[in-house]
């Protein structure tokens, strides 16, 4: 069993974890932040893979996250603030 | 090399991405661009019609790879007759669409429904003359998407919703449409039909080719409008522009039946489905009781293209009900009617259509006395009525008839009363409408005058190919038989 | 009485779910490289998409050279998809 | 058995629930919106299934690189891209409905909807 | 596709994104190169003015010292991540949060965001808000305002470093 | 060698940082104190965690991939949780009743 | 109002997004992506100022009609493309046929290439214009 | 299957249940963003790079955003009651 | 090709009758009547327009002595008909009596029985659209319910044809034998109104303009009878049949005071006397049978005629108010008391020929000869009503003599009455089996005489019974209109119901399948997801579900009829469910 699947394991229960915090929100901010979390746990877990499987071009993957899943909160931060996003 | 079973796909396509482009700078240019393209593809399809007569099937491979790694088109007579009766009507359609949309939709959107309606045309060709069961399930897609779009494109009230009600049922449809695709594929490792139709046998008994038959069968029986999955029919017909309606009624839902024809006889073929695993019998109960059904609806109707939306529906059910019957009279019926139906309801509904660029009349009752302001267009009307009722020398009866010696050689008698029964019925309601329009009285202070050439023109050549394809049967029959051989023999 | 009534649609979906389950175990296992998906089709992509297509990215291959007309089709699809939002949003855009 | 049949065919079983689950959720729902996420859960069981079904135990993504020999299907993977596509066309062009819907009747339940 | 506005800022967008394009790519056949050429030209003609909105010149410069910036802001991130898990398990869990006001003399675009990132990037401190000069920074634990606006000020000095002429 | 243990104790690290974050999430008592704790102890995690696999993996163009990750997620990270703070206090989601103090609210 | 932090780092992050989403198109015959994905993180780029900004600073540095020809040009130059094999004297999307001075793999892996970038050019026009057009305030 | 594999694929399971039963629509927009996720790297895992560079553009990207968008214009609540 | 079919000459004439105006379209319109007419008699007997068609022959031109004979009086009587109805302006008419016309030929003319199907369905379309162009509300009930009645009639006749090719594998006309010989015949008694099935006439012909109704009283049942001559020579039911129609015919007919409705129950009754003349199938009684139809055509026209002239001037139809004609319109009386006593079977006119024709037939069938005996007394009878008590008694009444495009055809027809009556011989040369023509003889002429005497005692004697009265006389049409009504009823209602319930029922176990939920482990999951939802969103979503509340007021309650998604998407699952189960079921067993 190497390194990477134990922290990747390890990962994947904080990712179990932080779904509570999802599911339950209270709030959709608090939502959010959960998701911001379990997001950037996946980022770390692709490229855990990537290493695991050790096929670099996974990174890709993780670097389109990277950028990608800041697009969501904006959008969520824009609507919460202004009541639309356009 | 014949390229037409490409071309004839990809020149609506062209015009398609055309459109947009040509619709910035001048909107009005998008409708030759749609006209010449419909021709353009018409004169393919006649192509492929005399090709597929004089030298039987056509296999064409796309970027030149072997049929099972690559996608291979197949144009066999079916195809080939399919692919006439869609372009012609959608030729009609477009010529037709001019005056209408000008007067019907809002400015601005004349570009997007000429791509679209292009769209739709190209999806439906490409359904038709692909070989490749992916491809089908892509194409499909693609003539799905803009025929939601057309439905919606209108904006009336309750266009929305109906092209909602439409986008959901037929999108589950899809996606079980490619579920199946993913069943067969595990268990044969190709997505070619020819190929399918080979490896397939192996697994008859397998759970797996169940499964895909269900979903295969319910996603195209959805797209197709079998009687309990066609709820999103009426809504979405009524509320489209009425060229487009006619395009849809005509041959999209004709498509769906199509490829459930195509999955059943091409892929698992006439064994498998009558006797291994009777669905085709089955299929043959839900298609009589879509006619019935269907037919009692339409009965129901106060609005003149909600009836007719209901009407199709129950005509959809003749050409499945021919077709499961699975002998050679049923199917010949089921194929011919694809084609007869669809010039008496394009008829109908370009004839509805004008009547509500003319007054703006939507329900039945409000159309007493119009035989008299357009009689052209009204006497046009009768005409399909008559071929969709099935009165004698029309079109509509041939098949009928057809079907009637399908179901007598198939030993379901039953279908056989079924088939009048519902003819009486369509005779009931259409009859209705055609006593108001001519004999209701006078009750519009419209003057007589007919409809602008673009919209005539296509009216009367339909209702013409009513009169005399009911006469000159073996002209459509050409390519039938033939079709219905090929479909048995798989 | 009542619950009797509330078993039956539960029972639609469960049905389909324990006919596909069926389906499922009557499939190749997962993961198994003999399995038909694996040795009918795919084997010349994998072993010959780079000599002939000259690219490693099989995917990339089969996306758009073998079943390049597939991919078409899927970009107008979402192009209709475009033309049909633009078709809907478009023509009553304020000024 | 039934277990270790499950347990070595998880995905297949994975996106059989899943496909319940967005069907459920297209079914009950009735908000207009839930539907499209049903829809949306529902072809992305479908995709996962079409992906486990390219799996092969040991194999490498279908990049090819040199000293590789076994790589997974690339087909399923092919398919795949095409109907996520098509899945955003449909998804988009539904939204797009539904906010249509909404202006026009002020409302997202189907049931009121129905009502109207 | 805006108006050409600085040339120098084109190319050094340009360089920038090709070597991005380099580390991204790792083909070094000519193709790739040459494709890589002509999409960063592409991006850097189509947005270089988002880039580099100061002089090209300065920007590099601020590039350079950025660097050793990172160094110090990674080591003070690892102190504050540590104090703030001392925080997190506490069982008692010693929140004491609010919002302060950190009055600052920064005025230029980066130079405000570099400080609100560092900020919110060292735990225990979050900008809310930027106004004008003030930023808004929630506090996990508040022992005393003017000790953590101590602290923001340290941070503050080093952007002013960052940033200076 | 002595790369290998470096990068286990950075990964170890990492994962423990994100396991702090994700306590943080779950316990604290309101959003803007489970911002602190998720958004910025993950970022930190993220970035030993590539840190040690920057190490692994030593001067390659893996290496700067990696690096480019990590410069993306520092940037957007802090950001977007500085978006969502301020659209949550503007949304009307009220601080901790227990907080101390509000300069924020003073504002107009 | 989105802080100036927020546009600083969306300023920034817009030109890298974009080549990234170029790299990912260009290199779809050697690495995961392709014309689809890379089109759609160009477009996400678009998005993103438009999120940081306002709707207007994306729809002017992509306006309706750039998107437009960008959507049909992309879709053109891919059935060209397939058309041309055609002229050439191949079946419809049979890219080795293309008489270019190659072996017939490398002009097919060019043409592949091509058809990506096509892809792409259409997504990325899409990807905005699907965002764009939905945010974008309407009367009824 | 490892057990890893096991914990990443009943994840979307339980985020699918999530989306359905959860109320508040943006709130299930952002269960579906995560969904989303977890299915990228379950296509990572089954040495899907391509499906997972997708899907992570996609789901994550597009069809999250144009989920919101539609809420912001439409409303948030389910009408359920 | 052979000859050209005569019905084409019709059909070609219809399609170029909207060319003309005015006079010339007269002219038109008589010249092809009278082309058809004169080409007709120069017609051999031959067999032609032979096709085939899937895998049998469709002939649609054969003619022989027995269509010869039908066909010529149909191009008689028609090119006659069209000159009396030439006053008519409206195009529709013509065409459509062309085509009426054209197509009756095409039955007569059909030589297997898919042709001969096709054009007896043309013949009830174009028969329905003769009586709605009257245009007005009882003429279109009328001509729906005819056509309604004459599809079924037509389906049932399909299907005993498809059954007939099927079982024998040929599509000539005879060899009929069980399923289909009982189809084929019903579906034949539709248009020869047998007697359950005969509502249509007496309902639709008085409802019809005044041309149309002669139109109508020559062609639709006498193309029956011809089509029974052809397939059903000799069926003892059928000559039974006969004879019950002849009764109650003219017993119905008798209590009638519409006059065009006295007319329509005497082409019943005297119909009878044709399919009892067929049904008993010696060739004299065919002969018999087919003479009447000759005699009848012009005899039952001429009626026609006579009582459209007088509607044509006095715009009347009732005998409660007519009367007093003879003075006013000597013609038109004259050749009405002639059309009268032809009907009656009175010697020297045509009448009596053919009838004596059937009578010896049905010589040997005791009960048949005297049902048709007494059903003659009767037709006196009522004739002598209708002519009393519409033109004879003294009544004031304004009027005059009907325009000399109407006389004449009229003189002419009553002439070729009276010829009939003094020569039966030129009829009898072109009978299909040439029978004697054993007419005036001692016994028969007694026979008649003593009857006739009688009737018309009994009308002198007791006139008063027979005074017309207005009341609605109770028929079979009771039952149809009914069951007719019931059937749109149904349609209208319950289907629609059905659809609306079926819709709701669906949307209610949709709803059931949330109640489930909620009692499912699955409400833990809710819960938590969805407990604190409601604090975030409670303030900002009471002001947006008001202003909603407040435009779903304003929005009119338009008739939208949406249908329930939930519930669709609900059918889709429950046949995916049916579907796999029937595979499973099928699979396992």
């Amino acid at each position: 069993m190497s390194v990477y699947l134990v922290i990747v394991l390890a990962l994947c229960f904080t990712a179990l974890l932080c779904t509570y915090r999802l599911i339950s929100g209270p709030t959709l901010p608090d939502r959010i932040v959960a998701a911001q979390a379990i997001t950037t746990k996946t980022l770390a877990i692709l490229t855990l893979l990537a290493f695991m499987y050790e096929q670099m071009i996974f990174l890709d993957i993780s670097l389109t996250y990277a950028v990608l899943a800041f697009l969501s909160v904006l959008a969520v931060a824009r609507y919460l603030e202004r009541g639309k996003v356009g | 090399m014949d390229h037409s079973p490409i071309l004839v796909v990809i020149t609506p396509f062209v015009g398609a991405y055309l459109s947009p482009l040509l619709g910035l700078w001048r909107e009005r240019l998008c409708y030759p661009v749609a006209v010449a393209a419909a021709l353009l593809s018409l004169f393919f399809s006649f192509r492929l019609a005399g090709s597929v007569l004089t030298s039987g099937t056509i296999r064409y491979w796309v970027g030149g790879w072997e049929p099972p790694w690559g996608i291979e088109l197949v144009v066999d007579p079916l195809s080939a007759f399919m692919c006439l009766t869609i372009s012609l009507v959608s030729l009609l359609a477009v010529i037709y669409s001019k005056n209408f949309i000008e007067k019907e939709l809002p400015r601005g959107k004349m570009t997007s429904y000429y791509t679209l309606i292009l769209l739709l045309i190209g999806g439906m060709l490409g359904v038709v003359v692909t070989g490749d069961l992916f491809n089908l399930f892509v194409l499909t897609e693609i003539f799905s998407v803009a025929a939601y779009a057309l439905v919606a494109i209108s904006g009336k009230r309750g266009s929305f919703i109906g092209s909602y009600r439409y986008l959901i049922l037929a999108s589950i449809g899809t996606s079980l449409i490619l579920l199946g695709t993913g069943y067969l594929y595990i268990i044969t490792g190709t997505l070619n039909m020819a190929d399918l139709a080979v490896r397939l046998p192996a697994f008859y008994d397998s759970w797996v080719v169940f499964g895909a038959l269900a979903f295969l069968l319910i996603g195209f029986g959805i797209k197709t409008a079998l009687f309990p999955l066609h709820t999103w029919l009426p809504g979405a017909y009524s509320i489209a522009p009425a060229p487009v309606t006619a395009i849809f009624s005509a041959v999209v839902s004709k498509v769906g039946g199509y490829s459930l024809i195509r999955v059943l006889f091409t892929i698992f073929g006439l064994e498998f489905i009558t006797d291994l695993v009777p669905v085709a019998p089955a299929l043959t109960w839900v298609a009589a009781a879509t006619i019935l059904v269907a037919s009692m609806f339409a009965i129901s109707q106060t609005s003149l293209m909600r009836m007719l939306a209901y009407s199709s529906v129950a005509h959809i059910g003749y050409v499945v009900l021919g077709v499961a019957l699975a002998v050679e009279m049923g199917m010949t019926g089921g194929i011919l009617h694809i084609f007869n139906h669809a010039l008496a309801t394009g008829c109908l509904f370009f004839c509805a259509g004008a009547v509500i660029y003319k007054t703006g009349i939507r329900h039945i009752d409000d159309l007493r006395g119009l035989g008299g302001k357009i009689p052209l267009t009204m006497a046009a009307f009768t005409l399909a009525a008559a071929s969709k009722v099935g009165i004698p020398p029309s079109a509509g009866f041939v098949s009928k008839f057809y079907l009637s010696l399908g179901a007598l050689e198939a030993g379901e008698w039953i279908f056989v009363i079924v088939i009048l029964l519902a003819s009486l019925m369509s005779a009931v309601f259409y009859l209705r409408v055609i006593n108001l329009i001519f004999f209701g009285g006078d009750k519009h202070e419209v003057r007589r005058d007919e409809l602008p050439l673009s919209m005539l023109f296509p009216i009367i050549i339909l209702a013409l190919g009513c009169a005399v394809f009911g006469i000159f049967v073996g002209i459509p029959l050409q390519l039938v038989e033939p079709a219905v051989m090929v479909l048995s023999e798989l | 009485m009542t619950r009797a009534k509330h078993l039956v649609p539960v029972l639609v979906l469960l049905g389909i779910g324990v006919i596909l389950t069926m389906a499922v175990i009557d499939m190749p296992a997962f993961g198994d490289p003999e399995a038909p998906a694996h040795r009918h089709v795919a084997p010349r992509y994998i072993a010959r998409a780079y000599e002939e297509t000259g690219v490693t990215n099989m995917v990339t291959a089969v996306l758009i050279d073998y079943r390049g007309y597939d991919t078409l089709g899927e970009l107008t699809v979402i192009f209709a998809a475009g033309v049909a939002v633009l078709s809907l949003l478009v023509g009553r855009k304020t000024r | 058995m039934i277990l270790e049949l499950i347990v070595a065919n998880f995905p297949y079983f994975v996106s059989v629930v899943l496909f319940l689950v967005g069907l459920y959720a297209m079914i009950v729902r009735r908000n207009l919106i839930k539907k499209i996420m049903g829809l949306n859960i529902l072809s992305t069981s479908v995709f996962l299934y079409l992906i486990s079904v390219a799996y092969k135990e040991g194999g490498a993504p279908p990049i090819r690189v040199s000293e590789v020999e076994v790589y997974v299907n690339p087909l399923p993977h092919a398919l795949v891209l095409t109907g996520i596509v098509v899945a955003l066309a449909l998804t988009s062009f539904a939204l797009v409905l539904t906010i249509k819907i909404y202006k026009e009747y002020g409302t997202l339940d189907s049931d009121k909807l129905m009502d109207l | 596709m805006t108006k050409l506005k600085n040339a120098s800022g084109l190319w050094l967008t340009f360089i920038l994104l090709f070597g991005f394009w380099l580390v991204l790519s790792g083909q070094m056949d000519i193709m790739h190169l040459g494709l890589g050429l002509v999409c960063s030209l592409l991006v850097a003609l189509f947005s270089h003015d988002l880039l580099i909105k100061e002089g090209t010149f300065r920007s590099l410069v601020i590039l350079i010292r950025f660097i050793p910036y990172l160094g110090w802001l990674a080591f003070q991130i690892i102190i504050a991540n540590i104090n703030v898990a001392r925080l997190v398990l506490d069982p008692r869990l010693p929140l004491r949060p609010g919002i302060i006001k950190l009055n600052s003399r920064l005025k230029s675009d980066v130079a405000q965001t570099t400080l609100a990132n560092s900020i919110t990037l060292t735990p225990g401190t979050m900008t809310v808000d930027v106004v004008g000069g003030d930023f808004y920074i929630h506090c996990l634990a508040i022992e005393d305002e003017e000790k953590i606006l101590d602290i923001e000020r340290k941070f503050e000095r080093q952007v002013e470093r960052l940033f200076k002429k | 060698m002595i790369v290998e243990i470096l990068m286990v104790l950075f990964l170890s690290v990492g994962a423990l940082f994100f396991l702090i974050g994700t306590i943080a999430l779950l316990r604290f008592p309101d959003v803007y104190t489970r911002l602190h704790g998720a958004t910025k102890c993950d970022t930190l995690g993220l970035g030993l965690i590539l840190a040690g696999l920057m190490l692994h993996e030593g001067a390659t163009l893996s290496t700067a991939k990696i690096a480019f990750i990590i410069i993306f997620v520092f940037l957007t990270g802090p950001t977007a949780a500085h978006a969502l703070a301020r659209a949550t206090y503007k949304h009307g989601v009220k601080l901790w009743g227990k907080s101390v103090v509000d300069r924020y609210k003073d504002l107009p | 109002m989105t802080t100036i932090v927020i546009k600083t780092i969306a300023r920034v992050l817009v030109p890298f997004l974009q080549l990234f989403g170029f790299y990912i198109i260009v290199h779809g015959p050697v690495s995961p992506g392709g014309g689809f994905q890379g089109g759609v993180i160009v477009g996400a780029s678009m998005i993103l100022l438009a999120l940081s900004y306002d709707l207007s600073s994306a729809e002017d540095r992509a306006s309706h009609k750039v998107r437009i020809i960008m959507d049909s040009t992309g879709a053109l130059l891919f059935a060209g493309i397939g058309l041309l094999c055609l002229l050439v004297g191949g079946v419809f999307l049979e890219y080795g046929i293309i008489p270019l001075p190659m072996a017939p793999a490398e002009v097919r892996g060019l043409m592949i290439l091509l058809v990506g970038v096509a892809i792409g050019i259409h997504i990325m026009a899409l990807a905005a214009s699907l965002f764009l057009h939905l945010a974008e305030e309407h009367d009824t | 299957m490892g057990i890893f594999e096991f914990i990443l694929m009943s994840f979307p399971i339980l985020l699918a249940i999530a989306v359905v039963f959860v109320r508040d629509l943006l709130a299930a927009t952002v269960v579906f963003l995560v969904y989303s996720l977890i299915m990228a790297i379950v296509f990572t895992q089954l040495k899907a790079p391509d499906v997972a560079l997708t899907e992570a553009a996609v789901g994550a990207g597009i069809t999250t955003l144009l989920f919101i968008v539609t809420i912001a214009k439409t409303t948030r609540r389910e009408e359920d009651d | 090709m052979g000859a050209i079919h005569p019905a084409v000459i019709f059909f070609v004439g219809a399609a170029l009758i909207p060319l003309f105006k005015g006079k010339a379209r007269s002219i038109f319109v008589v010249g092809v009547a009278l082309a058809s007419f004169i080409y007709m008699l120069f017609l051999e007997p031959q067999k032609g327009w032979e096709f085939s068609f899937l895998g049998f022959n469709v002939v649609l031109f054969n003619a022989d002595r027995l269509s010869l004979f039908v066909g010529y009086i149909f191009v008689l009587i028609g090119l006659l008909i069209i000159l009396y109805s030439i006053h008519v302006k409206e195009n529709e008419h013509h065409i459509f009596s062309f085509l009426y016309m054209g197509s009756s030929l095409g039955v007569v003319f059909a030589g297997d029985f898919f042709t001969f199907f096709i054009f007896w369905e043309i013949l009830a379309v174009t028969a329905a659209v003769l009586i709605w162009l009257k245009r007005d509300e009882r003429s279109l009930g009328a001509g729906f319910r005819y056509l309604i009645m004459h599809l079924i009639g037509g389906g049932i006749l399909l299907i005993g044809i498809l059954l007939h090719f099927f079982t024998t594998g040929s599509m000539e006309i005879g060899g009929l034998t069980g399923v289909p010989f009982a189809l084929i015949l019903v579906g034949i008694g539709f248009k020869a109104a047998f007697i359950p099935l005969h509502t249509w006439l007496p309902d639709a012909y008085p409802k019809a303009s005044l041309t149309v109704s002669v139109f109508l009283s020559v062609f639709t049942t006498k193309a029956a009878v011809y089509a029974l001559a052809r397939s059903f020579p000799g069926i003892e039911i059928v000559a039974y049949m006969g004879g019950v129609m002849a009764l109650y015919g003219v017993t119905l007919a008798l209590l009638q005071h519409d006059a065009r409705k006295l007319l329509s129950y005497h082409i019943i009754s005297q119909v009878g006397y044709m399919v009892a003349g067929v049904g008993i199938g010696t060739q004299l009684g065919i002969d018999g049978g087919l003479s009447h139809v000759w005699n009848h055509i012009l005899y039952k026209s001429l009626l026609f005629m006579c009582i459209g002239a007088v509607i044509y001037r006095t715009g009347k139809d009732d005998l409660t108010e007519l009367g007093g004609l003879a003075r006013k319109m000597p013609v038109t009386t004259i050749a009405c008391i002639i059309a009268a006593l032809s009907i009656s079977g009175v010697p020297l006119f045509n009448g009596f020929v053919s009838k004596a024709m059937v009578y010896e037939a049905a010589d040997y069938h005791d009960v048949l000869y005297w049902m048709l005996k007494l059903a003659s007394v009767g037709t006196f009878l009522s004739f002598c009503k209708f002519t009393y008590f519409g033109f004879l008694r003294k009544k004031e009444i304004e009027a005059k003599e009907a325009p000399l495009t109407m006389t004449i055809p009229m003189i002419i027809v009553a002439s070729l009455c009276v010829l009939g009556g003094l020569y039966p011989n030129l009829l009898g040369n072109i009978l299909p089996y040439q029978s004697e023509l054993p007419v005036y003889t001692l016994g028969k002429l007694t026979d008649t005489m003593l009857l006739q005497g009688v009737a018309i005692a009994i009308f002198f004697f007791g006139r008063q019974l027979f005074i017309p009265h207005r009341r609605e006389i109770l028929d079979f049409d009771y039952i149809y209109i009914r069951a007719a009504g019931g059937f749109m009823w149904f349609c209208r209602n319950p289907v629609s119901s059905l659809a609306s319930g079926m819709d709701s029922m669906f949307a209610h176990l949709a709803r059931i399948f949330v109640g489930t939920a909620r009692h499912s482990p699955l409400r833990v999951l809710e819960g938590l997801a969805g407990w604190m939802d409601r604090l975030s969103l409670a303030a900002e979503e009471a002001s947006n579900r008001r202003v909603q509340r407040e435009k779903m007021a304003t929005s009119e309650q338009g008739n939208v009829d949406v249908k329930s998604i939930d519930s669709a998407l609900f059918l889709v699952a429950l046949m995916l469910a049916m579907f796999l189960l029937y595979l499973a079921v099928k699979h396992l067993l």
